[in-house]
């Protein structure tokens, strides 16, 4: 079983790495873009456990040590 | 003579390249910001280190496309000397200057000390005042040094001589020990194909004066301004 | 906070913002009227703690605070003393502890933000900066992981910009469990005759706004920081501030650029309390009005109130009052650099603080009201009754010291091992302390020694405050706080010049607190005075409290000496085999306070040393000419852990560890415990070559200060014994692994 | 229109930083975890054009700026 792990910047916060990619992608002519938000991916590979163990065990691995919940949001989909 | 110091928004060595090589070794010396587009009278280009654009998403990934780099590739297509330091070597990778990356330090912690380098070829323009195998005290300070390609490039990089630098320990030996940031084969600068292009992680520009702790900076720096008199000459 | 205009305004809604009944009723006499939530919000944060001083101020007043080589004491962005040659070094030290308790790395990061800015504001070129840090224990695994913060964070942002963090300080307490410190000193060189000041003089000069654009950031902030935690602080958590030092070394470029032109009047960093204090204390200072529009400012969310935008703390951010007429030149130069910038006022003579919105009146408050005219509080002062129990020590309570000079050694090594004594390679590794090229002597040393280029000089800078020392007596603990950092200095071969300060306490709500405070303010007073070392910055951080536990009293000293020649210098470490060692000042130290006395028989109690401040003049002084007569190898101060520490740290910090062989004098048969760990204040080891003794002794006697030959450097071993009985036997080897390790060890981390 | 752009490492490459997560999930005591990858997640907010333009700006966008591809690899979705 694997765990994708999506961590964003709550809404509010300020993403500097974003505005930074945001203003390069303008300068590289791509005038289409709005804003850009960057955050992490992780792939987590796991052994045994049913699926609802393995959503409630990586969630805790979330709050725990992944995202830091003062700033940051997370999403998790497990998947075979 | 006349060597350029390029400034890009986030670059925070270039006063020091600037120091080391205007006031220390004496030559002549302009900071060029990175919106121009010539480097017309350059005879040395010097890409400093920092955090150019807060080394956001890669460090030097949006540097790359500022519009001094369009010259420096024109430059160091027709042979010119550029050095990339620190962050300069992370611009150079980034715009395929020189072959490989450079990805996050083993222990993914910043490192500012003193390092040992061993020289491993004398047949470039900056290395011309080392001896081969002579070992080096240099600084290093990023958390984005750790050397990577593929195996074909690695392969390549010494069928040609192009690596100039290994961390190294005390007595020379490139061990594992010795490596502060995990780089393929304890790589810490390499120079390209035509040998005008270096990229190092070291900072020469910290170790040019004695009170600094060091002159090994220095030699460098001399070693490349008396390779470019010479081939003036 | 979804507050709008339309709110009725209330005492308990004045409550939420922390201002008391009584303050509530001040405001509507200011006003007139009752206050809408706008300006309610502008005086809660200029009324907080944090922006008015309030419980402070009165103490405040008693520093020495002038002298010849000040040109810019207290009440500015930051203080500014003359170094000669028509150049001042401009300095502060900031306080970011609440902050970073929450969010370490962004706390931290913001800190090293805020004080940078707080020096370029005034003109100067940031070159060097040092943190002082405190956590609870490191057997809590909570503290392991905000110390890796709190330095990733002094790493990240302190690295990027490229200002480098030469030294600092680390302590670690249960008194700071609750309540961590970061407090962060940065200095910046000047132009002596081109500083910049935070005023809006001119009436019609246009007001601009410059870097980032603002969000809901730490709105509130600056009331965080006035109030203590409890476990509520969790829920109300406000919106943390994220920095950005990539636009802060933007902002200090153009910031720096623009005024090497003549083309503003004034400028301050928007820090606590951001818009609103900014344009207040220009105004303020300048007996002026200022008024603002604030469909103008940029912003980063859309549907901000005046509320938000009066208040958030969205960092990288200044103000600046321009000569009418230059606004496209100076918006020319942040264009260059690519920052947002906009006109978003004007300075009036109305004196009062006028805030539209697009046409709208959000608030208009006098700017007296918002600054001179704050509140000020003369907060009852109680010596805490057991105080008297604190200082009492036995010696004889104590358990016998041990015989065997192994376990001496052993005790060696648990001190050397101590956090605060403990090498800080885990932490300065991740500091870019080199970059600029000025840094002579690195991390490492008493002082960090960075050169002037384009000069022969040097500046020295050391941070220092014995917490315990100060809990046990705040007076005596203050002065001993200034008498160390300036003797880190003389040992480094820099003359003492100026102190800036970082007053951490609890909550002047406690009369105990007060005291404490009151009682640190006069000491500190006393030595900065008979130094010759005026205060001429600070700040002051209340509240560090928790559920009624307050932090051990820190007042956190900063001082800058200059070095006239930078190749007259000392470092702490022995060199040469060989050399004599040579100790100035009294032989023997006491156990009170000392850091054996807590570190193996668990007991914090006593009196700290005795300060003899003229004595403390006399040995600096001798150590000074010492060195710079060039008649030294080595010199460093013996502070915690006494005498077997400072000469343990002498062996192993040179460039290669190194031995030696001591005997120290015991006349009156002193217990063996108390002349190896016993701490006193104006001690200074040197190492001496051979030739050179009999100078070194002239020197001593010319400045009458004791003197006495205790030892040679050399060999693999160091070796103390007292009055000819041998206490310590310890390889280099063994202690340099107890020392070096000693961090990453307990923070589980490999080197 | 919304671009969702998974940036990862190439398999072979080392990820130092993924090594150190699953080092340290291990120690939290989730011991049922093996790989970790980390890597990045963008969202790009994009002004006007069609589902099958964008997607090509967006893997443009990829190829120069986001993405380095001697050491990357990146998978992208558009979403309304
Ligand atoms: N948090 C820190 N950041 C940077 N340097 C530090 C820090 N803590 C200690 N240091 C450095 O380690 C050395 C020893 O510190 P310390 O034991 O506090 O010295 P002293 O007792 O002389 O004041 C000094 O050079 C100091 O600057
Ligand atoms: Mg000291």
């Amino acid at each position: 079983m694997k765990a994708k792990v999506y961590v964003t910047l709550k809404t509010g916060v300020l993403d500097p790495q974003g505005k930074a990619v945001e203003q390069a992608l303008h300068a590289l002519g791509f005038k289409e873009v709005g804003d850009v938000r960057i955050g992490k991916y992780l792939e987590i590979a796991l052994n045994g456990a049913t699926r609802e163990d393995a959503e409630k065990r990586v969630r805790e691995m979330c709050e725990k040590l992944l995202a830091n919940l003062i700033i940051e949001d997370y999403r998790l989909e497990i998947v075979p | 003579m006349k060597f350029a110091v390029l400034v890009f928004p986030g670059s925070n060595c270039d006063h020091d390249c600037y120091h080391a090589l205007k006031h220390v070794v004496g030559v002549e010396t302009s900071f060029v910001w990175h919106k121009e587009e010539s480097l017309a009278g350059f005879d040395g280009v010097v890409i400093p280190g920092g955090f150019s654009y807060g080394d956001y998403l890669r460090c030097g990934a949006i540097a790359r496309f500022s519009p001094i780099m369009k010259a420096v590739e024109t430059f160091a297509r027709e042979g010119g000397s550029v050095i990339g330091i620190c962050n300069g070597f992370q611009i150079l990778v980034e715009a395929g200057l020189l072959p490989g990356a450079l990805i996050r330090n083993r222990g993914l912690k910043f490192i500012c000390a003193d390092v040992s380098l061993r020289v491993e070829t004398t047949g470039t323009p900056y290395t011309a005042e080392f001896r081969k195998g002579e070992v080096l005290t240099m600084p290093i300070a990023h958390a984005e040094g750790n050397y990577v390609a593929d195996p074909e490039t690695l392969e390549k990089l010494k069928r040609n001589d192009q690596v100039v630098f290994r961390y190294c320990d005390a007595q020379g030996n490139a061990t594992d020990a010795a490596n502060p940031n995990g780089a393929m084969d304890n790589i810490a600068g390499i120079v390209s194909e035509r040998r005008n292009v270096l990229g190092m992680m070291p900072h020469p520009d910290r170790c040019a004066e004695e009170i600094l702790g060091g002159g090994d900076g220095l030699r460098l720096f001399r070693s490349m301004v008396g390779s470019l008199s010479e081939s003036r000459v | 906070m979804a507050f709008d205009a339309a709110v009725e305004m209330t005492e308990e809604i004045a409550a939420r913002h922390g201002l008391s009944a009584e303050e509530y009723g001040r405001i509507v006499g200011h006003l007139g009227r009752a206050p809408n939530i706008t300006e309610l919000g502008i005086f809660s944060v200029m009324w907080s703690e944090h922006c008015s001083y309030k419980s402070s101020r009165v103490h405040l007043k008693r520093f020495p605070t002038t002298g010849p080589r000040v040109i810019q004491g207290p009440g500015e962005n930051a203080g500014a003393v003359d170094i000669g040659g028509g150049l001042a070094a401009v300095f502060k030290m900031e306080s970011h502890n609440h902050p970073s308790f929450i969010e370490p790395y962004q706390g931290a990061a913001t800190g090293v933000g805020g004080i940078l800015r707080d020096v370029f504001t005034m003109g100067a070129r940031p070159i060097a900066s040092l943190d002082s840090l405190r956590f609870g224990p490191l057997t809590d695994p909570r503290h392991r992981t905000l110390l890796e913060g709190v330095v990733a964070g002094i790493s990240g942002y302190g690295n990027c910009i490229g200002v480098p963090t030469v030294g600092g300080e680390l302590f670690c307490h249960p008194s700071y469990a609750g309540n961590i410190l970061v407090n962060v000193f940065t200095l910046g060189i000047a132009k002596a005759d081109r500083l910049f000041r935070g005023t809006a003089s001119g009436v019609g000069n246009p007001v601009i706004y410059v870097g980032s654009r603002t969000g809901r950031d730490g709105i509130h902030g600056a009331t965080m920081a006035s109030a203590e935690f409890d476990d509520e602080s969790d829920q109300k958590r406000p919106t943390v501030q994220v920095g950005d030092p990539f636009t802060e070394k933007l902002l200090l470029e153009a910031c720096l650029e623009l005024m090497s032109m003549d083309m503003i009047v004034g400028i301050q960093d928007m820090g606590a309390a951001g818009l609103t204090s900014s344009s207040c204390e220009m105004a303020g200072r300048a007996g002026t009005g200022i008024e603002l529009w604030l469909e103008k400012v940029p912003r980063r969310e859309p549907g901000m109130t005046p509320y938000e935008l009066m208040l958030s703390e969205s960092q990288e951010r200044m103000l600046i009052v321009a000569k009418a007429g230059r606004e496209t030149e100076v918006m020319e130069i942040f264009e260059k650099w690519d920052l947002p910038v906009a006109v978003v006022g004007r300075v009036t003579e109305s004196g009062t603080l006028r805030v539209m919105d697009g046409g709208r009146l959000a608030a208009e408050i006098p700017v007296r009201a918002l600054t001179d005219e704050a509140p000020v509080y003369n907060r009852p002062i109680a010596r805490p009754s057991e105080q008297e129990e604190r200082n009492r020590l036995d010696s004889s309570d104590l358990p016998e010291p041990a015989a065997e000079p192994a376990d001496y050694g052993r005790v060696l090594k648990t001190l050397l091992a101590v956090p605060g004594i403990a090498h800080k390679g885990w932490v300065v590794r991740q500091y870019d302390h080199m970059v600029r090229t000025n840094t002579v002597v690195r991390p490492g040393s008493d002082a960090a020694v960075i050169r002037i280029k384009g000069t022969r000089k040097g500046l020295a800078l050391s941070v220092d405050c014995n917490s315990r020392y100060c809990w046990l007596d705040p007076r005596m603990g203050g002065a001993l706080a200034v008498a160390e950092a300036a003797r880190n200095i003389s040992c480094a071969g820099g003359t003492p010049l100026a102190v800036t300060d970082c007053l951490n306490f609890g909550s002047p709500e406690r009369p105990e607190t007060m005291w404490q405070f009151s009682e640190a303010v006069d000491g500190i007073s006393e030595a900065c005075a008979a130094l010759g070392t005026p205060v001429v910055s600070g700040n002051v951080s209340f509240y560090n409290e928790t559920n009624g536990a307050g932090i051990y009293p820190t007042p956190m000293i900063a001082m800058v000496g200059l070095l006239e020649d930078i190749d007259k210098r000392a470092q702490q470490g022995f060199r040469k085999e060989g050399d004599a060692i040579i100790l100035l000042g009294e032989t023997l130290g006491r156990l009170g306070g000392s850091e054996y006395l807590a570190a193996i028989h668990g007991l914090e109690r006593g009196a700290p040393p005795a300060l003899d401040l003229d004595l403390e003049k006399r040995v600096q002084a001798a150590c000074r000419e010492a060195i710079r007569a060039g008649l030294v190898s080595s010199a460093h101060d013996a502070s915690d852990g006494g005498l077997a520490v400072a000469l343990a740290e002498s062996c192993l910090s040179g460039p290669d560890p190194i031995g030696a062989r001591v005997d120290l004098p015991n006349p009156d048969g002193a217990r063996a415990d108390e002349v190896l760990f016993g701490e006193a204040a104006s001690r200074i080891i040197l190492s001496v070559p051979e030739g050179k003794i009999a100078e070194v002794e002239a020197v001593a006697r010319r400045h009458e200060v004791p003197i006495a030959r205790i030892g040679k450097v050399g060999g693999e071993k160091l070796e103390i014994s007292a009055a000819g009985q041998g206490l310590v036997s310890e390889a280099v080897a063994g202690l340099d692994d107890a020392w070096r390790n000693a961090l990453a060890r307990q923070l589980g981390v490999s080197e």
